[in-house]
């Protein structure tokens, strides 16, 4: 099943201006795409739209199938809510085989319920479950029509941070092998879950490439900051002669990860302003002339200290 | 200061409680127990309370299956939603005895139909009734549909239910609470109307069961005045506390 | 099955907006202009419909200027909050010439002010205008009060402001738009009052500027009843039409 | 100015069973305490209870002046709301100055704008501005009145994650040298911002220390699993053996990062069930006997191969 999108659509939220987003992209058959953008760029719409909840010019077809006359419910999509949207008036189970009237071939409940940890909430409603068991018990609501394409929209994002890093890793097993298109405005699931990321901007794909490409490879400034690039502009001598020969670059793109710091040495000093330390490493602010660069570092130097900063080309890019 | 404005709060929001309170209170307890005794057991008031209790129910009825459908139409939209919309609340500030005129107007004689007797009848009654309680229907029903999330219904049908599935097993029993309220609230607003009656259906003949025929009565409301003039306030008293206490039942299954 | 289900729905949602549609198209089409514009160029008009608007802006300030505090201190709980709450609700269920019965026991001969002459007066005309219309102005509110975050007033106390100036920088501020809705509901509902007004104060002697004299006339629910019984259709018809273009115009402020 | 803290309050939720909260702590002039809690834990209800919004037991003092019969307008704290909570019918500047006229002594507007970067937002009104911009505006309307105390709660949780990560770095200047108690449910947030943590679950502080003491020893599971440790349990006797000396604990807690991976050595043999790349570092999902280790590494193993982990005795816990 190969799901290609190629859509414009324009939507008119309550008293405020139309927003349109327009995107042009492929699925493989049991790869996860992930829709990168912040709030308000249009991911959301541009999903609801390939569901086929909103008009659109263009067309979604599934290995040639033109999906566009085809209301919802004859698409064969399955769908995660972001608040869940589970049916209030029904339990889990009966929420799980929602769609068993309507599709021949459905999934086994029990063995969803099972295999996403929650066949003891069976009989529960879902006002009585955590915000974790009610995105476990929609995404087995999704699985359960075995559905051609899984569209999720923000599914981690109303859940508190712990529960979010189990479910994403839980995550990876749901989407083995689906086909779907994931959308999230988290830079670490995105990068966990995808095998192509679609970093989405005002409407637009902005940038587009695996996970590895356009984290370390962004080709503009606002993708570079999107996936948590350090984005500094070579206005100054130094810098620009340290990493820039050609002389026609704007920024310099470089995430943290890959500055590297030495005690003297390297392209450009620089004077540590902060060290504060993350889960597994520190991040370290340095100020370059008027610009601040964070670096990771699992060996932090102190606070006030001057140290010398490069940047390896291989892992920078310049704008 | 704080108290200051504590106060004022409780003394001037306590007048209006004494307006609308006060009135209720003297109104229990100048009552004569045994005229509401002899008024209770009367059967002009039965055949009063029958029909001031059946025409709202049926009115009701015609506002609620009539209604939900509409209520579902504007809380979906649709071109020229927000004119049927204002259309359907403008019932809502017709003074109640125009409304009577236009019901008259509307359906009386050289009305939309001719064959149609309302002067007098229970369907005119139900047709006045229908008329200034449908808005508190339609309203309360479109209230309780858009209050299911759209993205309740989207889940639906992405799982594969046609858009009347999605209304059979979603919508609709999450919406059924504000359904049956705008059915009560249309009752209610039926039982008190007045104005509209009086000029379609001051006096009204219908089929009484108890008594096997055709009887002559008027809705409550009219029946009240007709009291009042004729047999002074002590006597429309003791029927408007007969009523009240129908009212009464009828407000706490409401709340 | 898609289809059906929406034409079902246009339908059935297109009876009701017949039964409320029609009446009215059919009421403007069947108007004559000339007995308009006769009855509004009619002196008795003009005191009634003076009458008409003025009355029930005094009924609608009393409801707001003391519904308001009620709504704040309702919006906040107290203990006995839900009773006063029902106390509030219970007018907009009692049949409306049970209401004026009610404000005659509380008010009137043998009732709480011996020295207030209700009968016939403009005083008893707004009690009795109060008392059906107050609920409006007090629910509008408060569900306005209720509907300002109470982070909102945590935020201005904890930076300075007692409850007062919270209340005049912040929350009065933000519910006032509530506040003037509830006042123009409660206008256009004592406008509409035929029941309780018709018992309460059939006809009223009140100072008419205009003629530098008391004068006696209906409010106009009464006046358009009056109308009818004594001139038929037509001419309560006239009447009732440029009472709707004073209703219309309330109704658009509303809206 | 020391804030002394011991209340016990219970709050009942429209149609929730009531819900108590109670707690002692102290936080020292210029300090940060961060209470540290899933949501429901009662850390909101604590903080509103310190501000004075709900009636407790107990007392919240100041200098040893008790406050407890004070009103909220009195205590002269400031607060900051999850959702901003900025007045919408006054522009960002009057939001700023809304203390002006109940506080002798104030801030200067407009620097305190221009210390938070919003100096061109002065005359805009709140609907107009971004999640962040809304969160500045209501930093500087409580700074500004010079509160004795600055109560936060949740400050960052309804922004997307870049501008969590720039309002945390601008936070901890914004929180030098004022006294501070900060909620929230964010381990990172917590670790960056806190002089000291009080971790809160079900109503009660369950740890309380410097954020070395609480992430790197736990002193229940509970405590373990919401900072990120693993939490493993000592129910195999390889696992046992090789940490526990004793034989009296249940659970092993170490971090992620304390993890060590080598080839073929070490305290026992686990299988890479997982390799997910996070922002600087690899996070590996280690499978021994039935239970999940995960592992920080900069230099990842292959998925599937058997790798030798080892607990370093001073970077683990046993519970």
């Amino acid at each position: 099943m190969t799901l290609s999108v190629d859509v414009e659509a324009t939507f008119t939220a309550r008293g405020a201006d139309p927003f349109t987003t327009a995107a042009a992209f492929e699925v493989k058959r049991g790869e996860t795409a992930v829709v990168l953008g912040p709030s308000g760029s249009g991911k959301s719409l541009l999903l609801e739209t390939v569901a086929g909840f909103h008009s659109h010019d263009g067309s979604v077809a599934l290995d040639g199938t033109d999906l566009t006359p085809k209301a919802p419910e004859n698409r064969r999509f399955g769908f995660v809510f972001q608040n869940y949207m589970l049916f209030p008036n029904m339990t889990v189970a009966e929420n799980v085989r929602y769609g068993d009237r309507y599709h021949e071939t459905t999934g086994d409940a029990a063995e969803l319920l099972a295999e996403l940890g929650i066949s003891d909430l069976a009989d529960r409603y879902p006002s009585t479950l955590s915000g974790g068991e009610k995105q476990r018990v929609a995404l087995a609501r999704s699985l359960y029509v075995r559905p051609d394409v899984l569209l999720l929209d923000e599914p981690l994002s109303a859940l508190d941070v712990p529960t979010q890093t189990r479910l994403r890793q839980d995550m990876l097993d749901v989407l083995d092998g689906v086909t779907a298109v994931y959308v999230t405005h988290d830079r670490t699931t995105a990068r966990t879950l995808a095998d192509r990321i679609l970093v989405m901007n005002e409407g637009r794909i902005v940038q587009r490439g695996t996970p590895d490409a356009v984290f370390d490879r962004p080709t503009s400034q606002f993708v570079a900051q999107f996936t948590g690039s350090n984005c500094v502009p070579l206005d100054t001598d130094d810098l620009r002669s340290a990493v820039d020969g050609s002389g026609n670059a704007e920024y310099l793109a470089v995430r943290p990860e890959n500055v590297r710091l030495d005690n003297g040495s390297g392209d450009v000093t620089a004077r540590v302003e902060r060290v504060v330390r993350e889960d597994a490493v520190f991040r370290v602010t340095l100020a370059v002339s008027d610009h601040r660069i964070d670096a990771y570092t699992t060996d932090p130097p102190a606070p006030g200290s001057s140290v010398g900063v490069s940047f390896e080309e291989s892992a920078s890019t310049l704008l | 200061n704080e108290g200051v404005f504590g106060v004022t709060i409780a003394v001037l929001g306590s007048v209006l409680l004494l307006a609308v309170g006060l009135p209720l209170a003297m109104f229990v307890a100048r009552q004569r127990p045994s005229l509401i005794l002899e008024r209770a057991l009367d059967p002009d008031v039965h055949r009063m309370l029958y029909l001031s209790v059946y025409a709202p129910l049926l009115a009701a009825l015609v506002s609620v299956i009539f209604g939900v459908p509409l209520a579902l139409a504007l809380s979906r939209g649709f071109p020229g939603r927000t004119l049927v919309a204002s259309l359907v609340d403008l019932p809502l500030v017709v003074p109640h005895s125009a409304a009577g005129i236009i019901v008259l107007f509307g359906f009386g004689r050289g009305g939309a139909f001719p064959q149609l007797t309302v002067l007098g009848t229970v369907t005119g009654m139900v047709l006045a009734m229908v008329f200034v309680s449908a808005p508190y229907a339609v309203n309360s029903a479109r209230e309780a549909f858009e209050a299911v999330d759209d993205r309740l219904e989207y889940a639906s049908r992405i799982h594969g239910a046609s858009r009347f599935e999605t209304f059979r097993r979603v919508t609709g029993p999450l919406a059924v609470r504000g359904i049956v309220t705008g059915g009560v609230l249309a009752w209610a607003r039926s039982v008190s109307e007045f104005g509209a009656v009086a000029i379609v259906a001051y006096s009204v003949r219908f089929f009484y069961p108890p008594a096997g025929r055709e009887v002559t009565s008027q809705h409550a409301p009219v029946f009240i005045r007709k009291a009042y003039l004729t047999g002074g306030l002590d006597q429309s008293g003791a029927v408007t506390f007969l009523l009240l206490l129908v009212s009464t039942a009828v407000f706490l299954i409401i709340r």
